[in-house]
């Protein structure tokens, strides 16, 4: 990706290289693009006459549930970091593949709790809660999306040529990095829409 | 320098998909002149219908459609079409990308003494994300329900009721993304590719606004892209967002939206980027100008610490401003007497910033060159542009004086005689390097004078116009009593359009017969310190031969013991004899 | 085109307009001051530091104290201003607005491209309106049931206030936001559709006078004016009972069908 | 980056952190199950969300061990980002007072905003 070694630059640089600089300011951007979802949310609530309670309108345990998938995945990609440091390729894949699994497992309880409400007749149209509710898993969701296809590529990449590249340690990093701050997107998404 | 050497690149590699930051710096170019002469063509469709509504456009009026502009005279949806498109353009695909794209693509690495920018083929990609964005806000005068015509603003709930607005919001998205990848590729490479000795404290001046107008375009942006996507929402899947309960549209009750939503959270959004994205179109052109005042001076600009910290001041309050947009839009009033201290607190830096720049001539030798006059044209106009944001922040007299002429001939007097003015300045001072050959002087001094005088022709009367209480975005000013006193002014400022844009003539064919035929120059034409005029021009692939090493600060001119006055950062010593 | 209007402001028509004129007036001579100040030292410096031969530029520069002093002086003419008139007046203008007893209380709702005002009528109350009532001759939705809404005056596109008596709008919207707009009485406010926005300001002078739209709300947006005018209480009393009689005798049918 | 010699130890601290957030989210459905008196289980609820986000950052994405630079870039965006959130909402909450709250469309009068 970067136009020259991170290690061995002549250049005048701040010791960080530059994948990692860039994905700081990338997920820099996103926290201002999901702060404004939160304000959105904050905003809406105070203003509306009255906010259902999380408890009768979704279905919090099977949300738990998919919160624990979620966390794992961030266990998991970060153990998938530390196996391919220690060049434990073996280790590497296991972690890696188990990180895909948990959150294609998180997109499928996501998938039945939406087809759920639409069973039930609750559209983003049906009032400003769903709206609200729908608006930011789902673009929560395309995230994830974009997490699984990065990973899948890493494993790829990893199967072909990529494992001695010397910049596969740092995109196996990089791609942890965003992975965790997605899940740090849900951890505050969870109790927003789910428990106040 | 390159790190993959392989066979020699194609055409379309080279000049089409080209990874090279130079090429993607003139590929920015064009397509910015482009935008703006497109957006410029539409306000003078919009002038002409001000200053004589109901008469058919002469020439060009059978050739526009007939639901656009009946029996050639432009029809009200048509016009609120222009208007918004006019603004969209001018903001989004002109003077930005004309500002960050072209000039901090080409001449960034240049003046850091770097390669290429950091990603090449993510710089790329902003581009091609650019271009479709810009090309689908045009097409959508093409589509059933015409193009957004809800101002650039897109205040809901009229935009999410109006057609057209849903091809904006995906034209935006597109935008966005693209400024977001370059915002990154630019602080990347300003922090990681600097060439050796070149401390922070060593950038030119150009080099911090652009650094510092990335970071602006990383932060506010998302809110803006959070925003359209709710808009998207509320117009496609009919959420409400954005849409109170029991709104009555066209006599019934518009049951489509459930309603539960605040018009006034899209306001605070849009103008939370939006205010960024107008520091965002001064800051580089600001930047220039340092550059140019410096050179053609010949001697180190004044102050050189307190402008950059005026910048990151600028860009630091600009994200808390905002609201002075929204002082009579419904906003909680304890909450405008906030908004108007920090307003006051933000006409600070730019005081500052154009003190410096004027000290800057005090004990200089001045030379008149084209760039040079256009730079020092920037300066009394962007005064005229500050004083009048006064009035407009002091939210008493804002009451009076919000959405009215006084408004647009504020704003315009900071984008078009500020920004614009000194992007030509910029135009004419780095064409020599950008293809070896100098645009003609003459030429030069024709179109500088002649615009000047169009522009001030254009803006002046809006004042007195905003003065009278005449509201903007009127399709028919003469349609309230209280503008009719005003109407001769507006004549005015529409013959000044036309004549503006005859004035653009000297300067397209200036700079396409330039390109290949203008007067052949060195690499150094000016005598410039900075780094970029230390390569050839144009610059190879790769930039530079060897790998430079910086020695001084910027600004090195006049230097008492060197023999020439101008002494380049690269230089090891100065020489004496 | 009656004499309001001139090439500067227009006439100053209510309380508020001498005070919001003064602050007008005193930043645009501030402006031109400083503009001309700035405008002779630049012609100077272009003047005495253009390159000719023998001239040397030097590299000597003014200390920090001597540039930050524009600046300086901007700030603390800003401050000023600040604390003592704008502060001030803004409150005066925007922040408390009077008691709804001791004023002319009118509903002012703007659609678009047309201006529905009501005037509570005797019983100084207005009737409850639901916008399932809305129709063309019910541009309020004016709940038949409700007695107080019984006297009241609904006009489209005509305001009549008596003069030197404080009005308290009550400033809303039916489908997009429109803005309230009266340049003789310098008051403007935004209509925002779902919030009611208090607007108030003391008429101070007779004659006709215009409310326009000032924020861009569609097609029609250029055409949505209302005609506006001040006389004394009397003739603004014969108004309204003749007003009154005119609604009274085109009243709705009582039962409006659902559909 | 972490070296190979202390990678043991670190694995080790990435499972405990692991259990550390399934404990707290069990912790935080369990809090809101049983209605706390109604400031109090805002307060609590972005309390733990704040903890486990905060864990996730510092051991996950070893900003502990990061360089400087990240964190003049985290401390600008979270300047900016705290305007973001409070102006909006004390605007918001003054304008709350001045909604008209129709009755429901359906005929029933909508609860007054308390």
């Amino acid at each position: 990706m970067s136009a020259h070694a991170a290690v061995a630059a002549p250049y005048e640089n701040t010791g960080v290289p530059d994948g990692k600089l860039a994905i700081w300011l990338f997920l820099a951007s996103e926290v201002m693009l999901f702060g404004t979802l939160f304000t959105s949310y904050i905003v809406l609530r105070t203003a509306a006459a009255s906010w259902p309670v999380g408890w009768e309108v979704l279905n919090v345990p099977l949300a738990t549930l998919n919160t624990f998938f979620l966390i794992a995945s961030s266990v998991t990609i970060v153990m998938a970091h530390a196996k391919a440091s220690a060049r434990d390729k073996a280790g590497f894949y296991r972690f890696m593949g188990l990180t895909v699994l948990l959150s294609l497992a998180f997109l499928v309880v996501k998938g039945f709790e939406y087809g759920h409400k639409f069973h039930e007749g609750h559209f983003p149209s049906t009032s400003i809660f769903y709206a609200v509710y729908f608006t930011t898993t789902g673009l929560h969701g395309l995230h994830i999306i974009g997490g699984v296809a990065w990973n899948l590529g890493l494993m790829w990449w990893a199967g072909r040529d990529g494992w001695d590249d010397r910049l596969f340690l740092g995109r196996v990093e990089y791609a942890g990095l965003y992975w965790h701050f997605v899940d740090i997107v849900w951890i505050f998404l969870f109790p927003a829409l789910y428990l106040l | 320098m390159s790190e993959h050497a392989h066979a020699e690149p194609s055409f379309t590699e080279r000049y089409v998909f080209s990874v090279d930051h130079k090429v993607i710096g003139l590929q920015y170019l064009v397509t910015s002149f482009v935008f703006l002469l497109l957006g410029f063509s539409m306000v003078l469709l919009m002038r002409w219908q001000l200053a004589f509504p109901g008469q058919p456009l002469p020439l060009i009026g059978r050739l526009l459609s007939a639901s656009a502009a009946p029996g050639g005279v432009i029809g009200p949806e048509f016009y609120n079409q222009l208007g918004a498109m006019h603004g969209t353009i001018m903001v989004f695909l002109g003077i930005v990308p004309l500002g960050v794209g072209a000039f901090g693509n080409y001449v960034l690495p240049l003046q850091i003494g770097a390669p290429d920018m950091a990603f090449p083929r993510m710089n790329m990609m902003s581009y091609w994300l650019y271009l479709p964005g810009g090309l689908l806000m045009l097409s959508s005068f093409l589509l059933p329900g015409g193009a957004a015509q809800s101002g650039w603003t897109s205040y809901p709930p009229l935009s999410v009721i109006n057609p057209g607005q849903t091809v904006w919001l995906l034209a935006m998205v597109l935008l966005i993304t693209s400024s977001l990848l370059g915002s990154i590729n630019f602080i990347v490479t300003t922090l990681n590719l600097r060439a050796p000795g070149m401390t922070l404290w060593r950038m030119p001046v150009f080099v911090w606004s652009q650094f510092v107008t990335a970071f602006l375009l990383l932060l506010a942006f998302p809110p803006l892209e959070a925003a359209a996507v709710l808009q998207l929402m509320d117009r496609v899947f009919h959420t409400s967002f954005y849409m109170p309960e029991g709104l009555i549209v066209g006599g019934q009750l518009a049951s489509q939206w459930s309603g539960g939503g605040q018009s006034l959270l899209w306001q605070h959004l849009f103008w939370f980027l939006a205010h960024p994205e107008v520091y965002v179109l001064i800051l580089p052109p600001m930047g220039i100008c340092a550059e140019i005042i410096s050179n053609n001076t010949r001697k180190p600009i004044f102050g050189y610490k307190e402008i950059v910290y005026a910048m990151m001041f600028l860009g630091t309050m600009s994200f808390v401003v905002w609201a002075h947009h929204m002082f009579v839009s419904g906003m909680s009033t304890t909450l405008s007497n906030f908004f108007l201290v920090t307003t006051m607190i933000i006409s600070v830096p730019s005081v500052a910033l154009l003190t410096c720049l004027i000290l800057s001539l005090k004990g200089g030798a001045i030379r008149f060159t084209t760039p040079m006059l256009f730079a020092l044209a920037f300066l009394p106009m962007f005064g005229i542009g500050g004083l009048t944001g006064l009035p407009l922040g002091l939210t008493v007299t804002d009451i009076y004086l919000h959405d009215t002429y006084y408004v647009i001939g504020h704003f315009h007097y900071v984008v078009v005689t500020g920004s614009l003015i000194a992007l030509f300045a910029g135009t004419y001072f780095w064409f020599p390097k950008w293809f070896g050959r100098r645009m003609d002087d003459t030429l030069g001094k024709i179109h500088f004078w002649g615009t000047l005088a169009a522009m001030n022709g254009i803006f002046l009367p809006m004042f007195a116009i905003g003065l009278q209480g005449q509201s903007r975005r009127l399709y028919d000013p003469t349609a309230h009593l209280h503008n009719l006193i005003g109407q001769p002014l507006h004549v005015v400022s529409t013959v000044s359009a036309f004549v503006l844009m005859l004035f653009q003539i000297p300067v397209i064919y200036n700079f396409f017969y330039s390109m290949f035929r203008g007067e052949p120059t060195d690499s150094n034409p000016w005598k410039a310190t900075t780094l970029d005029w230390q390569c050839p021009s144009p610059p190879p692939h790769g930039n530079f031969a060897k790998l430079p090493r910086v020695y001084r600060g910027p600004y090195e001119y006049s230097h008492p013991d060197h023999r020439d006055d101008w002494l380049p950062q690269d230089a090891e010593k100065a020489v004496a004899s | 085109m009656n004499g309001n209007y001139g090439w500067f402001l227009p006439v100053q028509a209510s309380d508020f307009a001498p005070a919001m004129d003064r602050g007008i007036h005193i930043i645009h001579w501030a402006m031109g001051v400083i503009f001309v100040l700035w405008s002779v030292f630049f012609a100077y410096l272009l003047v005495r530091y253009r390159a000719r031969d023998g001239h040397k530029p030097d590299r000597s520069h003014l200390p920090l104290s001597v540039s930050l002093a524009p600046d300086i002086a901007v700030l603390a003419f800003e401050v000023l201003l600040v604390v003592v008139y704008a502060v001030p007046s803004w409150n005066r203008m925007k922040r408390i607005p009077p008691s709804a007893e001791g004023s002319l209380q009118v509903e002012v709702r703007g659609e678009q491209f047309n201006w529905s005002v009501r005037y509570p009528g005797a019983d100084g109350k207005f009737g409850k309106t639901e916008p399932r009532f809305v129709d063309f001759t019910n541009p309020f939705g004016v709940d038949e049931a409700d007695p107080a809404g019984a006297d009241d005056v609904v006009t489209v596109n005509e305001l009549r206030f008596p003069v030197n008596e404080r009005v308290l709008v009550r400033l809303t919207s039916k489908d997009v936001i429109h803005s309230f707009f009266i340049p003789e009485f310098r008051v403007k406010q935004d209509a925002v559709p779902g919030l009611a926005m208090p607007v108030w300001f003391t008429p101070t002078l007779e004659g006709d006078f215009e409310l326009a739209c000032a924020q861009l709300c569609g097609v029609g947006h250029a055409i949505m004016r209302a005609d506006v005018k001040v006389t004394d209480r009397a003739a603004f009393d014969q108004w309204l009972a003749a007003k009154k009689n005119a609604t009274l005798a085109a009243a709705p049918k009582a039962a409006v069908e659902q559909w | 980056m972490s070296d190979h010699a202390d990678a043991k130890s670190h694995e080790k601290l990435y499972w405990m952190v692991g259990g550390a957030l399934f404990v707290l989210t069990i912790a935080t459905v369990l809090v809101s199950k049983y209605h706390i008196p109604h400031p109090w289980n805002y307060v609590v609820g972005i309390a733990i969300a704040v903890l486990k986000a905060s864990l996730v950052v510092s051991i996950f994405m070893h900003l502990k061990w990061e360089s400087r630079l990240i964190y003049y870039v985290l401390g600008i965006t979270a300047f900016f980002a705290v305007f973001l959130f409070v102006l909006p909402i004390v605007d918001f909450s003054w304008t709350t007072g001045q909604i008209i709250h129709r009755a429901d469309p359906a005929g029933h009068e909508a609860v007054e905003h308390h």
